[in-house]
């Protein structure tokens, strides 16, 4: 039974992590970007449908809204600024870039909210699902629900959507795709909008379970990494597939081995399987043609 | 890289060092007064992060004690003597806290640190305080060192969590009839060594402990260990965790229904605990080494007067700011008793006066020769409809 | 040149070893040394990652774990087992540098991002099992490790550990550049520059990359073991991600191949936040947030500055700046000459 | 009539992608001083015979042996210790170093002495050093781009590029030099200098040569014997004036448009 529950409630976190590394993943098949700006993007957002909410009043979809466009905003911005300059660049280069806007994100977001944590509101409230000892509370049930509903939405988006199907093509080859006269920097925006408002939901559905802070996001993006990793870089289902597993696993973990080692115990499994597929569980291999 | 390119860099780097040391010899020597204090003036020194994932800690905790100092210095400062505060910020690094206290003790020439925020900071400065024998007033950690063994100039202010989790255990088992008693704890130095009170008061107390589960300072989900606890028939929960856990846990232990006493350690004696957690907090104890939690007392609207007065502002103070306000009690109490011709043997001795001493928020402070332990006694709350109460007004402590 | 190299030389080991002996006489400046101190630890720490990361090519976000590798072991051996600093200081480095060779093989099949997060996890689980592993690290309560004796005399002032720390520098300075400059250092750069032609070049990847970390490790370790020595409290915490990414940032300032940018770079990021709090010391209450996380800021802005416009880091400013000076000179002599023609 | 030595015997080689099968039951042999060319259409599997030569690839069947040794016993970086070296199709240098330091590299596999001994600069490792750079010099000086000894390869223009790793490659002194399009990308008079060098250095340095190259004029020009491929398989194989008039291979030319000179 408390194995059940352990399963449960490890995808409902699960859930939070593959949103998050949802957004990772897209960002990184259509840009090469490593984004680990991503989590502070999404706690800004999560910050700013905060003061929707309590500031300006507005109902609780309405901050969400509200968050979703200023995220979309704040993608595209930092795509156009910071990341379009460096397309020829480094791997490395773009990854200390996103580190950079980490911190400035950061240090504005304290500058404008300041650091004391704050209680955030859940979307839906109400008694908790019993099956038998069994325990499922709404906002556990809501994660699921939103991550379902995405995956659904990005499956079909990118089956048969222009848009998706541009976006992929751009991730298979950015030059050919210009040749084709598909607006690649219209498709390098689009991505990070919606990898930035992937985020912003992850934040907002997070936000009631942490509390609010500057560092509410700091372990939360390291797990999506994980994820990410153990699912395949560049595989949307293997994301989520990553992020469900790293969830279960951790409460698994806890509960069987040691809480204090939950970390290392992610860290030797994710060595473990890279061992064993060196490009993630559902991550593809590019061969160099020489 | 070729030879040349190395010898200009060594004379570069060397040139560039040779500046910055010349530059703190002057800037050393422009302000070379002794430790600290003028006719009209007196320098504090303080540390804490203010940058970083612990600044939710340090920002409040300045806030409360410059609060109290600007409130003192409007009254005519102590003695004549206004106090200057230079509060650094560590980022919660104890290399940077070493560096932060170096520079105010040699550089700023401060007359003493109070207060000093973060178990690795404080660990890290100990004792080159105590070789510089400069006064230490209130290192805020639940870490025993700074108490034991007994350091002339190290004046703690907050009980140990060791000692304060074994009072919490007597009590759960005096007051609360405990048998089994689940520790739900964080992976940090506050978790470890409230299990360890806990584990130490075990057989005195008559409890036995049924479960003990660690969660990592950034866990959210608990699910795990309410359950577990609720396996093992636990009829009292300690919880050795911070606020944002404390009210996770609580929301989990509502949320699978599970009936049972909960108590935990005074740094949860903080409104926000309620904010965070709403009803689920409802009827949790809560330790208090100082009467910092019933909104309504005098001495807390008294307070809150003065927190909100300086810092122009109209939000609630939190549990740190309070810690914060209470060093700067202290540090004030203990300049005063040094009198007028100031200096730093006479401020020990001073605080070595303090006789149950109680302030707005410090209550039943005492300190001897040989004992600057700090507060022993708890006083105990309740949360009943969205407030902190006391329970009762005689504080709790062990028999000795 | 040679003759001035000569000169400089001398110049410079009178500037770098006269001022310790000099400055007290004057005043209290241990906390200038101290950071001095710090500044040349993290050198270390950079100049090792930098082989890595700069020259062959391999992301590390996990470089403090070797740091803390280091300065456990040198804190353990030299608390617990009584070994003598002489001997825990390059123990330490070997054993940052055999786990480095450890987690070298993991990242012998992985590249880019996986490396990159495989390292991260690293970053994060060797704390983790320090922690734990109390009976080394002394838990949460850390280690508080002492300060080196030679002969009989206390290395406990800054200004003495001073010299410990230059010479240190200087040494690991001067095996990065041998390094560099020699075959182990081509093949580090082959690796960065394109796998397959190294390999087509009978590079054997898998030794180098292995040797890539282990080297750089070991330079960790010994940071970690310096800074240990010098702090002289531990607590495993401490080595956390920030500091990884303050390695990264000195790395990234340093320009990535400079040695002496990887030192500068690294002296950059330890006297940042210090400088700005003094700067920022005393502003008005309503700035005071502002001031708090300002270094944070600050720093995030040089890097991004650096990523966009300077790709050789601070130290192309510097050179930009002699480079547009003598053209400056030399256009004013040319139209000097041409005054005199004319006149 | 001399005597012909086998150098590589290439026998049955076949490699599969997935479902694709690259490389067909594919034999050749190289005798040991000779140019030998290896054409054929665009996807006939040239270079992956080359990334197997250079073992890159592992064959699914098939043998490669290699002077009297069976090459597919060696590691990637074991290829070039036993004497075969190759260019890249598309130039693969090391963009962070110079034109020297890029010749350099190619004589890794020569160096002797300890990761230790590089560390600490010892005698022994820079007496090596100085040798191994007047080496790259003199190989340098042999291709004619020694003044470019210490520019970085990036600020080359094509063909000097091109150059740089031939004598990379040469470098390593091997037995086997494996040109992979060495004309592409070059003007005529280029093409036509380089035919010349190749062949000069085959005599010069008694280099056997496999190239693979699109440029008949160069391939018929040079080459001593020529194996033709087409979807992986071999069409053809002898002497140039044998290869210009056989008819599958015009057959496989005039397919892709290309003619024959």
């Amino acid at each position: 039974m408390i194995l059940l529950q352990q399963v449960i409630s490890g995808l409902a976190t699960g859930c939070l992590y593959a949103l998050v590394a949802l957004g990772l993943v897209l960002i990184f098949k259509t840009t090469e970007v490593v984004n680990f700006a991503q989590g502070e993007m999404a706690m800004f957002c999560t910050f700013v449908a905060f003061s929707l909410l309590v500031v300006v009043g507005l109902p609780y979809w309405g901050a969400f809204a509200g968050a979703l466009a200023v995220a979309a905003v704040l993608g595209i911005l930092l795509e156009r600024l910071f990341i379009r300059p460096l397309h020829k660049s480094s791997l490395l280069s773009v990854l200390i870039m996103t580190i950079g806007i980490m911190m400035v994100i950061n240090g504005v977001a304290g500058w404008i909210w300041g650091f004391e944590p704050s209680n955030f509101p859940t979307a839906v409230s109400g008694e908790p699902v019993r099956l038998g000892q069994l325990v499922i509370t709404m906002p556990d049930v809501m994660n699921l629900a939103v991550t379902c509903v995405i995956m659904a939405i990005f499956y079909l988006v990118f089956k048969y959507s222009m848009v998706g199907i541009a976006m992929r093509a751009a991730a298979e080859n950015r030059v050919v795709c210009r040749l084709m006269g598909v607006k690649v920097n219209k498709i390098m925006a689009t991505t990070w909008a919606i990898g930035s408002m992937l985020g912003a939901v992850a934040g907002i559905l997070i936000a009631p379970v942490t509390f609010l802070d500057l560092s509410m996001m700091s372990e939360v993006i390291i797990k999506a990494f994980t994820a990410a990793v153990l699912g395949g870089f560049n595989s949307l289902p293997g994301a989520v597939v990553g992020g469900l597993l790293l969830g279960v696993m951790e409460n698994l973990v806890a509960g069987y081995i040691s809480t204090e080692l939950k970390g290392a115990f992610a860290f030797a499994l994710i060595v473990a399987v890279l061992c064993i597929r060196p490009t993630g569980l559902l991550g593809t291999v590019e061969r160099k043609k020489v | 890289m070729n030879r040349e390119n190395w010898l200009r860099f060594i004379v570069w780097a060397a040139v560039s060092m040779f500046i910055a040391a010349v530059i703190a010899g002057c800037g050393a020597a422009s302000k070379r007064t002794a430790s600290g204090v003028t006719d009209n003036n007196i320098k504090i020194g303080a540390f804490g992060a203010l940058s970083g994932p612990v600044a939710a800690v340090g920002v409040p905790v300045r806030k409360g004690f410059e609060a109290y100092i600007s409130y003192i210095n409007d009254q005519g400062g102590v003695n004549g003597r206004k106090l200057e505060v230079i509060f650094e910020d560590d980022q919660f690094n104890p290399a940077n806290t070493l560096a932060a206290v170096k520079k105010l003790v040699e550089q700023d020439k401060v007359f003493a640190i109070s207060p000093g925020l973060g178990t690795p900071g404080v660990l890290a400065t100990l004792d080159y305080l105590a070789d510089k024998q400069v006064p230490f007033i209130y290192p805020m950690t639940g870490a025993s060192q700074p108490a034991y063994p007994l350091k002339k100039n190290t004046f703690v202010v907050q009980p140990n969590y060791v000692d304060e989790a074994k009072i919490l255990t007597q009590y759960a088992a005096d007051k609360l009839n405990a048998q089994k008693v689940a520790v739900l704890w964080q992976n940090s130095d506050i978790g470890k060594q409230g299990l360890e009170g806990v584990k130490a008061q075990l057989a005195k107390a008559g409890v036995q402990l049924v479960y003990e589960g660690a969660h990592d300072v950034k866990d959210v989900d608990f699910s795990t260990h309410i359950l577990k606890a609720q396996e093992a028939g636990a009829d009292t929960v300690i919880l050795y965790t911070v606020v944002g856990q404390c009210a996770g846990i609580l929301k989990e232990a509502k949320k699978q229904g599970y009936k049972a006493a909960f108590v935990t350690t005074y740094i949860n004696s903080d409104l926000n605990l309620i904010k965070l957690a709403g009803d689920a907090a409802e009827g949790l104890i809560v330790a208090g080494w100082a009467a910092i939690t019933d909104v309504n007392s005098p001495d807390y609207k008294k307070f809150m007067e003065i927190y909100q007065k300086y810092n122009n502002t109209s939000e609630m103070p939190s549990g740190y700011a309070t810690a914060g306000f209470i060093a700067g009690e202290i540090l004030v109490e203990g300049l005063k008793r040094a009198g007028k011709d100031l200096d730093r043997e006479g401020l020990l001795k001073g605080l070595e006066s303090l006789q149950s001493f109680n302030g707005i928020l410090a209550k039943d402070i005492t300190y001897t020769a040989t004992d600057h332990s700090g507060v022993k006694s708890l006083i105990m709350f309740k949360i009943q409809n969205g407030t902190i109460v006391e329970i009762s007004k005689d504080r709790f402590a062990l028999k000795p | 040149m040679h003759r001035r190299g000569l000169l400089t030389s001398l110049l410079a080991a009178a500037v770098l070893l006269l001022p310790p002996q000099i400055l007290p006489w004057f005043t209290d400046c241990s906390y200038y040394f101290y950071l001095i101190d710090l500044m040349g630890i993290f050198a270390i720490g950079t100049l090792g990652l930098g082989l890595l990361v700069g020259f062959a090519g391999q992301i590390s976000i996990g470089h403090a774990a070797f740091m803390a590798i280091g300065a456990f072991f040198s804190g353990f051996t030299t608390l617990q087992l009584g070994w003598p600093f002489w001997l825990a200081l390059p123990a330490a480095g070997l054993a940052a540098g055999v786990s480095g060779f450890a987690l070298g093989f993991p990242a012998l099949r992985l590249s880019g991002q996986y490396l990159a997060i495989a390292t991260l996890g690293f970053g994060v689980a060797v704390p983790q099992v320090l922690v734990k592993w109390e009976s080394v690290s002394g838990g949460f309560n850390g280690l508080k490790p002492l300060a080196p004796m030679l002969f009989g005399y206390k290395l406990s002032l800054e200004e003495d550990y001073y010299y410990l720390v230059l010479i240190t520098l200087l040494l690991m300075g001067w095996l990065a550049r041998n390094v560099v400059a020699s075959r182990t250092g081509r093949a580090f750069i082959a690796l960065r520059d394109s796998e397959t032609a190294a390999q087509a070049m009978g590079i054997n990847i898998a030794h180098y990359k292995t040797l890539a970390f282990a080297f750089s490790a070991f330079y960790a370790g010994i940071a970690g073991s310096l800074y240990a020595h010098l702090v002289r409290f531990i607590g495993a915490t401490d080595f956390n991600l920030g500091m990884s990414v303050n390695y990264l940032t000195a790395l990234v300032v340093g320009g990535l191949v400079s040695i002496p940018g990887f030192i500068a770079g690294a002296a950059f990021i330890t006297a940042l936040p210090h400088g700005v709090n003094a700067l920022t010391r005393g502003l008005p209450g309503g700035m005071k947030a502002m001031a708090q996380n300002f270094p944070q800021v600050l720093t995030g802005v040089v890097l991004i500055l650096v990523v966009l416009y300077l790709p050789q880091g601070l130290m192309q400013l510097w050179t930009g700046l002699k480079a547009g000076w003598a053209a400056k000179v030399r256009g004013r002599r040319g139209e000097n000459s041409r005054d005199t023609a004319r006149g | 009539m001399k005597t012909v030595v086998t150098l590589l015997a290439v026998e049955e080689l076949t490699v599969k992608f997935g479902g694709l099968t690259a490389v067909n039951a594919l034999s050749f042999a190289v005798a040991a001083g000779t140019i030998h060319g290896l054409i054929g259409p665009n996807g006939a599997g040239k270079s992956t015979v080359f990334n197997c030569l250079s073992r890159f690839y592992e064959p699914a069947a098939g043998s490669i042996s290699f002077d009297g040794h069976n090459l597919l016993n060696a590691p990637p970086h074991g290829v070039v210790k036993a004497g075969i070296v190759r260019t890249f199709q598309n130039v693969e240098l090391f963009r962070g170093m110079t034109v020297l330091e890029n010749v350099l590299v190619g004589q890794h596999s020569t160096f002797g002495g300890s990761f230790f001994q590089d560390m600490f600069a010892t005698a022994k490792a820079r007496a090596q050093e100085k040798a191994k750079r007047e080496a790259a010099l003199t190989t340098l000086e042999l291709l004619g781009i020694a003044d470019t000894a210490n520019a970085y390869v990036g600020s080359l223009p094509y063909g000097k590029q091109k150059k740089v790793e031939v004598a990379r490659a040469l470098a390593a002194n091997p037995k086997l030099l494996l040109l992979d399009e060495p004309a592409a990308g070059l003007n005529p008079q280029e093409t036509y200098a380089l035919g010349d060098l190749i062949v000069d250095l085959g005599r010069k340095l008694g280099v056997t040569v496999v190239l693979v190259e699109h440029d008949m004029t160069l391939v018929m020009r040079i080459c001593d014997q020529i194996t033709v491929m087409e979807f992986g398989r071999k069409i053809a194989s002898g002497r140039p004036d044998e290869i210009r008039c056989n008819p599958a291979v015009i057959k496989a030319y005039l397919g892709e448009g290309e003619d024959i000179a």
